[in-house]
């Protein structure tokens, strides 16, 4: 560079190969094998259930494992996974359909009502109370919530519908504390706070002109939520609504500590029964016989099915709702 | 930007061309003047420039505002540019007008019918170059604006004859030098009508093509 | 037309209905932590840190038994899982954020959120297979594996997320200086998302640490410290989150007063990277 | 266009020493001017000036922005729009605004993008609806490009449709004044060029006030123009004026890039 | 923007006030020739007239960049477009210049050494003018400006006198027309110098405070 | 500054029917053209019409975008920067760029970003990295306002101070040739001004080629003038005779606004 005082040396550029094309090479190499390590581990799982599994799904079917109502690893040495499959879904998705609303309304007044110094400290509240380990919300489900809400509810509405309506007493089944009932409400205490952060960070996500834009239209505070927040959040609000199915589905030791595990069919709200994940660790331990061990790896498989689907419909509703914001100009 | 830069322009260009015609018109109302010794014709000329005045500033003042307020480039620069220039050329051809008129009214005062001797080839070409120049401008037809450059010779060596006819005349007549100085203003000022529509001429060739031709015949 | 006055109070309708939500379902989820705390802090003593569990007649006995084996377990899995999770899942989101005309690409995103998705259970699962099946033993080890498998994912995505905030034309500045790509990416790109980077592992240790269900069957738990030091690795080894489960379910009162002191320590961990990766890190920043 | 004296125009908005205050910091500080009905009138200004903050005095948004204070007064055709007896939803019917980025309800058709307002307070009739759909995106001159799609999502405009649709949103309340802050700085030229159009077609329905970094924007589209430097009002004149013949130093070295 | 555009008035306006210079020495030659009978300064006078046309294009060619290249507003505007206008005049008053010259040699060629009458005043009057408008135009000086819009009656009074001075004349000696009428060009001559310097004057005045005042005398 | 005549100056940069293709459409088309030494050339034509495909081609930045071919010659000084045996990363240093939005290394100091392209390729002599980031900062009229406080973060600078940090940053590897893709466009009117200014500086001493949609900008800063239509090339000239007179009827329409 002419006309330049300060120094005329042309620095010499030469650097070696190694801040050049080779470099760059070792270098991408080096992550495509760790990225495909990780691609291999997801991969393997499906494939290790599944073979793990083999000798069950082989001797009892596909569809016959799927939709077996006999689960018998004493005498008979029967498996089938549906009271698991039902027991999963029955749960979760009631433990979905309950939270779902309340979970939204949190996250409205977060986001939307509270003062900043009241949003801040209820989302971060809430995000605590999501980050606390399924095992200790079972242990306050075993030792405090179990029995409170045997003798405050459960007995009162059996002993009542034992007086004034007998026939109901066989569908509200045995009020022990432990059954599908209690997982449910504890599932669902589980997933508010996970679908409540979701949908915080869905509405922070809505741009300040959006609402804005509603209020210089003259909406109303509520108009503006209604109109202009909450569309552009559906995306993100339904895609954390079904991630919180995932968890619920996936949930463990919480459930396993509280559904009462028993493995058939459950027929009543306040009788026990059984999950998918429940049945795995409580069983595993205790399997010796060879078609019991591959049975619970083959619902491990059949869980992993299900968990695909749920996150799957999640993407594809993140996907298909999101906000493009329109074509570029 | 543009469509609203084209409007104005448009709507300029209509108002420039009315303004055009009006000293077209007192160009020949002056020349005719003289001929028919029509001294009401010549008065009207002079009232008219009033009116020519006013339309100059109003047109400069509508191109100076075109120019702050849309900033053109190109053609449309050009074209206010060189709308800008023709006006204050239309505007002296308005003034020498008047100088035509005031000297036919004087030669009215004075009494003297015929003229002492003929210019109507004078009148004619300078009249043409005008009306040509105009044109030229309205059609943006560069070849008629390179006739008027080329016509601008002729009417030079008519003004350098009427010299020599004053001369001539005034070893005749020696106590004639007010009339015949009539004569010499009117045919200098059709001589410089004919400069000036030169430089119109000139313009529209800029505003075609971009080309800048004076100084160079 | 609706009348501007029931519209005004549609929307305090709404917002009373909106508020008595909020305090209804807040306050007892609150309310479980506190009673998690204050039940535990009970159950706290001097013991837990410094003795073994041993077999429940031990305590029956009166001596005294605590859960020290059990810390000690938890930091041992705890590390193994973050040495393995890290440079996998900061390797595949470089690779998502990097490298994105990659084929494998999409493939790779795909997985990972599906295997983020995926019941704990089932990677414990994994880790049997292919960890404690072929070592014929449960072990700390496998129990790391374990969740590192509950970890990279997360970090993969937290990663990616991190470095796609960094604009792509910060890279491209890079490369229009004469930087290989391989600079530009770990003296710009990953100092400038070290951030997110960190509070993504703080909270994919967060999560991880609080899960028992993979650790059943991989590092399986044990009620004695190992033997000799390889037996951290190679043998079964207990973990908090795990121990928690087994003396909530057991059928000895004295155990289930340990399971709140279990619970609390447990608490304190997974709030206390909650904490660093929520406020500390951010306002550093 | 800037062919109209303004002052025989009446006076449809008027702010009479109305300062915003930001925490302390004033925004702007005791600005009073007129603006004048069916006219285009610009604030212009170096970033940070305050125009954004003036303009949006104007319909009562500062009520939306934590911190925000107004003092003074913005009367519109007489009445103090801050008076504790006017009520904001009101306000911003009568006064429409548009944004510097293109604001469509992304989930909503074009359609109900338009008529968004009218469905607020419940008007039903498919028959007025469409027919203000149809009028609106007519005066916004995008009718022509959706008339077949009507039903398509606003988002799969193109930024400028999208900037035109937020403006046929903005006039289907038939607000009788329209703010506009930066209405093109996020577009292109074509779209840019669209949008002046339109304001020079609008301004004989509304009084307009757009606020533009682009001093040929100002100087094309508008009346007026307001010239704003450190949250004051230096000079407010008629466009013309200020581009060929400012009154005050500040607005003649603005305008020829000397500062700012 | 403003620096680039700063910087190019800044060259521009250096460049015109040479130009400035040469037509006012120009002029001056002119009339100095006529006075001392120098027909080489006459010659010269002559010749420099195309540097000056170049000049002319150049400073136009210059405007029309800046105003297509920046865009410029309010005072800058009005300073190109001032410009503009004010070389188109100082052109003119240099073309009137040579005609002073030419008028000049042709006196020396008919041998007439003293001026037939005495035009000091009007030469004096018209130099200064010229001077005085570019004083304004350098020093931005209404009031010089304002002073040469006045002085132009003047003139105007003394090419009038200059006509009936030649009547009377020629009563005496008829034939000398040929030697008079070169005084009366160049009377005229130096009246519409005057006429230019107006002109300019008033072009300052609207650079400097944006009012058209021409047509209002 | 327009004066030079082009054809004086050396030809530096120069590319012989360039095309790019995005997959198989045609990003820009058979571009030939030259790049004068020393001299600012303005890339400009409406959106989307290949401006930044074209730029980016003459530093193969388009190596890193998916599905982008380049065929065609660039050559820089003669050599074709396309040549397999080249490697791009030797290009780069010869050919700096600077994008739209200022792009400071986030974490490093402001001299840690103006020598980032020496000091992270190995080179460690601190007074030469010193002497180095002075004249870079000097030349980038950014010295005097940062020489205090050079290991302050360069994010802390503003936005206009940022851009320039880029450009010191391009500068510190003395590329003989600097490409600047609407560098201004993300910028206030006042550090727009600065940077036109510093590119008016500069030209003295790097042959500069800027891509803008502001045509005002193009007809102040450059020497040449590319316009661009639909991928192709229209007319490439002085910018003086482009904006006063263009050979081409669509350049013509172009600049004044008449499409685009
Ligand atoms: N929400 C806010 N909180 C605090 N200060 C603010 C806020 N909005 C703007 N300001 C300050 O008020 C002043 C005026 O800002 P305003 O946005 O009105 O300027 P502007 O003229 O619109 O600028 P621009 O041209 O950049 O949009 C600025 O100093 C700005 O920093
Ligand atoms: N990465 C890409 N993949 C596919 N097509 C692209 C890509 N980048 C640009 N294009 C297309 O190539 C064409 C030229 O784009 P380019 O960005 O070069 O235009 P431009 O002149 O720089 O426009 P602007 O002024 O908007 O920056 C456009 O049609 C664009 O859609
Ligand atoms: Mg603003
Ligand atoms: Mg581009
Ligand atoms: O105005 P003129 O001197 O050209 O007659």
């Amino acid at each position: 560079m002419t006309g330049n005082n300060l120094t005329n040396k042309k620095i010499s550029l030469s650097p070696s190969a190694l801040y050049g094309w080779l470099g760059d090479r070792i270098f991408a190499y080096g992550i495509f094998i760790l990225g495909f390590i990780v691609i291999f581990t997801t991969i393997a799982m499906a494939v290790s259930l599944y073979f793990s599994g083999t000798e069950a799904i082989s001797k009892f079917g596909f569809f016959g494992f799927m939709t077996g109502r006999v689960w018998d690893a004493a005498i008979s040495m029967e498996f089938g996974t549906w009271p698991f499959i039902v027991g999963t879904l029955v749960t979760s998705l009631a433990a979905l359909a309950l939270s779902f609303l309340p979970a939204v309304a949190i996250a409205i007044f977060t986001a939307e009502y509270a003062p900043k110094w009241l949003g801040y400290i209820i989302e971060n509240l809430v995000n605590l109370i999501a980050a606390v380990p399924s095992v200790v919300i079972g242990i306050w489900g075993i030792f405090i919530f179990t029995p409170w809400v045997r003798d405050s509810v459960y007995m009162p509405v059996y002993l009542w519908s034992l007086e004034n309506a007998p026939t109901l007493t066989p569908i509200l089944g045995n009020p022990a504390g432990y059954g599908m009932l209690t997982a449910t409400i504890i599932l669902t205490i589980m997933i508010i706070p996970f679908t409540t952060a979701l949908a915080c960070d869905s509405f922070r996500m809505v741009p300040k002109e959006q609402r804005e834009a509603a209020s210089a239209l003259g909406a109303t505070k509520w108009e503006v939520i209604r109109m202009a927040v909450i569309p552009y959040s559906r995306g993100g609000i339904l895609a954390g609504a079904m991630l919180s199915l995932g968890r619920a589905i996936g949930e463990t030791m919480a459930v396993a500590m509280l559904i009462g595990n028993k493995n058939t069919l459950p027929f009543t709200i306040f009788g026990p029964g059984s999950t998918m994940a429940s049945v795995i660790v409580n069983e595993f331990r205790e399997a010796v016989e060879n078609i019991h061990l591959a049975s619970l790896m083959a619902v491990g498989f059949y869980l992993f099915l299900i968990s695909l689907v749920v996150n799957l419909v999640a993407a594809w509703i993140q996907r298909k709702y999101a906000i493009t914001g329109g074509r570029a100009v | 930007m543009s469509k609203y830069l084209q409007a104005e322009l448009i709507r300029l260009k209509k108002r420039f061309y009315e303004y055009c015609a009006l000293v077209e018109e007192d160009v020949r109302n002056a020349v005719r003047s003289v001929y028919e010794n029509d001294k009401e014709l010549a008065m009207q000329v002079i009232e008219k420039d009033n009116d020519i005045d006013r339309l100059e500033i109003e047109i400069e003042e509508e191109c100076l505002k075109l120019l702050a307020l849309y900033q053109p480039v190109a053609i449309d620069l050009r074209f206010i540019i060189s709308m800008l220039k023709i006006n204050s050329d239309l505007e002296r051809i308005g003034d020498l007008a008047v100088n035509i008129a005031e000297r036919s009214v004087r030669i009215i005062e004075l009494d003297q019918k015929n003229p002492v001797f003929d210019f109507t080839l004078m009148c004619e070409r300078s009249l043409l170059m005008v009306k040509n120049s105009i044109d030229a401008l309205i059609e943006l037809d560069e070849k008629k604006a390179e006739a008027v450059m080329e016509a601008d010779e002729e009417i030079d060596e008519l003004h350098k004859n009427v010299f020599k006819k004053v001369g001539d005349a005034l070893k005749d007549k020696p106590n004639s030098f007010e009339i015949l100085s009539q004569y010499l203003t009117i045919s200098r000022a059709l001589e410089r009508i004919g400069d000036h529509a030169t430089n119109i001429a000139e313009d529209v060739v800029y505003m075609i093509n971009g080309t800048i031709v004076r100084h160079q015949g | 037309m609706i009348s501007l006055r029931r519209r005004y109070i549609r929307d305090n309708i709404m917002l009373s209905l909106i508020i008595l939500n909020t305090i209804v379902i807040l306050i007892p989820l609150f309310i479980i932590i506190v009673y998690v705390i204050a039940k535990g802090f009970d159950a706290l003593s001097i013991d837990l840190f410094t003795k073994e569990l041993g077999s429940p007649t031990r305590a029956m006995m009166g001596e005294p038994t605590g859960l020290v084996h059990t810390m000690l377990g938890t930091i041992v899995v705890d590390l193994i899982a973050v040495l393995i999770a890290i440079p996998f899942g900061v390797g595949a989101g470089v690779m998502l954020s990097e490298y994105p005309d990659h084929w494998a690409n999409p493939v790779l995103r795909v997985l990972n959120d599906t295997l983020n998705g995926m019941p704990a259970v089932l990677k414990g699962l994994l880790a049997f297979t292919l960890v404690v099946k072929p070592m014929g033993t449960f072990s700390g080890l496998s129990g790391g594996v374990a969740l590192a498998f509950v970890m990279f994912p997360i970090i993969a995505r937290a990663t990616e997320s991190a470095l796609m905030n960094i604009p792509w034309s910060i890279r491209e500045a890079g490369l229009a200086i004469g930087l290989p790509r391989w600079r530009v990416i770990l003296s710009t790109i990953i100092p400038a998302a070290k951030v997110g980077l960190v509070t993504g592992f703080l909270i994919a240790f967060a999560r991880a640490a609080g899960e028992a269900a993979p650790l059943v069957f991989t590092s399986f738990g044990n009620n004695y410290l190992p033997i000799k030091w390889t037996g951290w690795f190679t043998g079964p080894v207990d973990t908090l989150p795990q121990r928690l489960y087994n003396l909530a379910i057991s059928p000895y009162e004295h155990w289930h007063d340990m399971g709140w002191a279990a619970a609390i320590v447990l608490l304190a961990v997974i709030i206390a990277s909650f904490i660093i990766a929520r406020f500390v890190i951010r306002d550093k920043k | 266009m800037n062919n109209e004296p303004s002052n025989e125009n009446k006076i449809r908005l008027e702010t009479i020493d109305l300062s915003v205050f930001y925490g302390q910091n004033p925004g702007v500080k005791n600005v009073s001017l007129q603006i004048f009905d069916k006219q285009v009138t610009a604030f212009i200004g170096p970033s940070g000036c305050g125009k954004t903050t003036f303009l949006r005095a104007l319909n009562r948004m500062h009520d939306l922005t934590r911190g925000a204070r107004v003092t003074g007064k913005a009367l519109i055709d007489g009445t103090d729009i801050y008076d504790p007896k006017i009520d904001p939803v009101t306000i911003r019917r009568k006064i429409g605004m548009v944004f510097q980025k293109p604001t469509p309800f992304p989930t909503m058709s074009i359609y109900d993008n338009v008529v968004a307002g009218l469905k607020l307070v419940g008007i039903k009739n498919k028959s007025l609806l469409d027919e203000v759909c149809e009028r609106s995106l007519r005066q916004s001159a995008l009718w022509e490009e959706v008339k077949d799609r009507l039903k398509t999502p606003g988002g799969s405009l193109s930024g400028g449709q999208q900037q035109r649709l937020s403006i046929a949103r903005a006039l289907a309340v038939e607000p009788e004044v329209l703010l506009m802050d930066e209405p093109t700085s996020s577009l292109d030229p074509q779209s840019t060029n669209r949008i002046e159009e339109l304001i020079g077609e609008l301004k004989h329905q509304v009084t307009i006030i757009i606020v533009t970094h682009n001093m040929q924007q100002a100087s094309r589209v508008s009346d007026n123009t307001a010239f704003f430097y450190i949250g004051n009002l230096i000079e407010f004149n008629k466009t013309t004026k200020i581009f060929t013949n400012p009154d005050q130093k500040r607005t003649e070295e603005y305008i020829t890039g000397q500062f700012g």
